[in-house]
């Protein structure tokens, strides 16, 4: 069964690293506000399999806080990149 | 499989952590540090350090990028470009790092003897500390003295801080309400997510002396959910010169060396905790450090006052 | 009984990690932002769901379980209002 | 390899990585993001040391793993500190110009007082 669980986690990994390359070069700055929405949901299925595969149940410790700061992190994107959304809004409208 | 994974993580840390130092723009750059953080958390599970893990996640990812990206975002209309390097030289500056990076590997390649370590050595004395997280048994026995200096280490980074604030500032507060536009929907968030936070905090900070946690991991998730309650505007950041504040910054730290002081008398020496009672005094030292923690910490990321009350 | 809640949890996993991909695909085709996070957001969370269901027949104490589910209602609850947060910002 | 091998090979990257970010990025914010760069691949070194001294029943040396962790916080102490200076200095050097092109603006006017 771990071996299986391992699999899943590489395979999910894979996922999240294409997204990440798709997001992060993405020229649209709401798109960069979806990276920490992204690793919070994939990191912590990644979290959830390893604690279960290495059978290691403080790791889901891990998978709560990874959610909660991915959470934040994004309240954080939002502010970071708001000035730079509105810029581009007008940019587009000239 | 289990190599196939650790091998892919690797590859996309590597990637990310060459991304954020290539990437023009500086937000960007930021993002990507805060997305290598959670990732981050993900490798320390993988060397079995689930307490780095956790602080990893929170302080590496959470507390430390909403301070880079504040930043970032402040900066953006300035023209921060000091002196490039001259291509000749970033070749040479390349050369550097990669030379350095090949000895690393070169290190890590070799062939291991027996690895020094004081696993068993922790292991033996863990019963005289009545933890059972060996890993907060070197923070708050074994190596108390590190763990006590950390804290004064993290109360002097806020006196320079602070001591950054203009002349017309001083005595004043923090601004965080203009960080994130005010709207409704982040205001809800904020009063969603607190509660669950500080439920987490507590169960961190009292699961540590057992499991992974304690008071480092703990405070930070305060912290973080107080800095969100102050962007979204339900709280207005404390003005620097209040005595509670003050009191609350210093308390922890200062139980910490009362508790140290008493282990002249009560115990074998300074920190020195009498088996007997030694994981009551550890549980409450980190209880007061957590809270000390979280303050100490909300106000290094809210930065230095800029307007008076 | 054990292996039945293996195939049980292969499949769920199985299942879950697809969700995992239809979301990237959506990331990577679809035209505009609110699709884009509709894509991220809705499929990302089944799959987490899913692979949460897998994961319950191998942990061992009720008290474990619910921690899992707890992670998974969690990441919900954030991903609802993070949505609505980046879809506002960028209006 | 194992486990710790492969991550260490992963922390020589991360240092060389961020030195140079370090000594090559002009923006002192970017100094400050390669600075945080280099300093995990350090801390990552510490990890990987932990890992190959398991012993005891235990899946890391508890120690170095301890000092991370005290690494960690003091590197984020570290941080805000040099975000406060890099801010202050941005909004010194916005108030000088401000000053040297309304000097500039109103006839020159040696030593740039205004």
């Amino acid at each position: 069964m771990p071996e299986f669980l391992f699999g899943a986690a590489l395979f999910i990994l894979g996922t999240i690293a294409v997204g990440l390359v798709r997001i992060l070069h993405s020229r649209q700055a709401a798109d960069c506000m979806m990276a920490a929405q992204l690793i919070g949901t994939g990191g912590v299925a990644i979290l959830l399999l390893l604690a279960v595969a290495t059978d290691a149940p403080p790791v889901v410790d891990v998978a709560l806080m990874l959610a909660l700061l991915a959470a934040f992190a994004s309240v954080a994107f939002v502010g970071g990149l708001q000035g730079k959304a509105s810029a581009q809004a007008e940019d587009h409208r000239k | 499989m289990a190599v196939a994974f650790d091998i892919g993580l690797i590859v996309l840390l590597v990637g990310i952590g060459a991304w954020m130092i290539v990437v023009r723009d500086v937000v960007v750059a930021t993002i990507i540090f805060v997305v290598y953080g959670l990732l981050m958390a993900i490798a320390w599970v993988r060397l079995s350090a689930v307490d780095v893990a956790l602080t990893e996640a929170a302080i590496g990812s959470g507390i430390a990028g909403m301070l880079l990206l504040g930043a970032a975002a402040r900066l953006k209309g300035t023209d921060a470009s000091g002196t490039r390097l001259s291509f000749p030289m970033t070749i040479v500056a390349a050369v550097l790092c990669a030379v350095i990076s090949a000895s690393l590997a070169a290190v890590m390649l070799l062939p291991t003897h027996a690895a020094p370590t004081l696993a068993p050595l922790a292991m033996q004395n863990l019963d005289q500390t009545g933890l059972g997280n060996p890993v907060a048994a070197v923070l708050f026995a074994y190596r108390a003295l590190d763990t006590l200096l950390e804290k004064v280490v993290l109360l002097l980074a806020l006196v320079g801080v602070w001591s950054l604030a203009p002349d017309r500032a001083w005595g004043g507060a923090p601004s965080l309400d203009n960080y994130v536009p005010p709207s409704d929907i982040l205001a809800f968030f904020a009063q969603i997510l607190p509660p669950f936070g500080i439920v987490f905090a507590i169960y961190m900070t009292w699961t540590g002396a057992t499991n992974p946690g304690g008071a480092f991991q703990g405070g930070t998730v305060l912290a973080v959910m107080w800095l969100l309650v102050m962007m979204a505007g339900i709280m207005r950041a404390p003005s620097i010169g209040n005595a509670w504040l003050r009191w609350l910054l210093v308390a922890g730290p200062a139980l910490f060396l009362v508790v140290g002081l008493a282990g002249f008398f009560i115990a074998a020496g300074f920190l020195a905790y009498p088996p007997a009672y030694a994981k009551a005094l550890i549980v409450v030292v980190e209880i007061a450090l957590a809270i000390s923690i979280a303050a100490t910490l909300g106000l290094l990321a809210a930065g230095p006052p800029e307007r008076m009350q | 009984m054990s292996s039945i809640m293996d195939v049980f949890t292969a499949l769920a996993i199985s299942c879950g990690a697809f969700f995992f991909v239809a979301g990237t695909i959506g990331l990577l085709r679809f035209p505009d932002v609110p699709t884009r996070l509709h894509a991220l957001t809705k499929a990302d969370n089944l799959g987490l769901g899913l692979v949460t269901l897998g994961l319950l027949p191998q942990v061992v104490g009720a008290l474990a379980a619910l921690k899992l589910i707890s992670v998974w209602l969690f990441a919900l609850i954030s991903g609802a209002i993070v949505t609505q947060l980046i879809v506002r910002a960028v209006r | 390899m194992t486990t710790a091998t492969l991550f260490g090979l992963c922390s020589s990257a991360l240092v060389g990585l961020g030195l140079f970010g370090l000594i090559v990025d002009p923006h002192p914010l970017r100094k400050v993001l390669a600075f945080n760069l280099l300093g995990s691949g350090v801390f990552l070194l510490f990890g990987v040391i932990a890992r190959r001294g398991a012993a005891a029943g235990l899946g890391g040396d508890p120690v170095p793993q301890a000092l991370v962790i005290t690494g960690i916080v003091v590197a984020f102490a570290a941080t805000a500190l040099a975000v406060a200076l890099v801010l202050r200095l941005f909004a010194a050097e916005a108030d000088s110009a401000v000053k040297s092109e309304t000097t500039s603006a109103g006839m020159k006017v040696d030593g740039g007082r205004s």
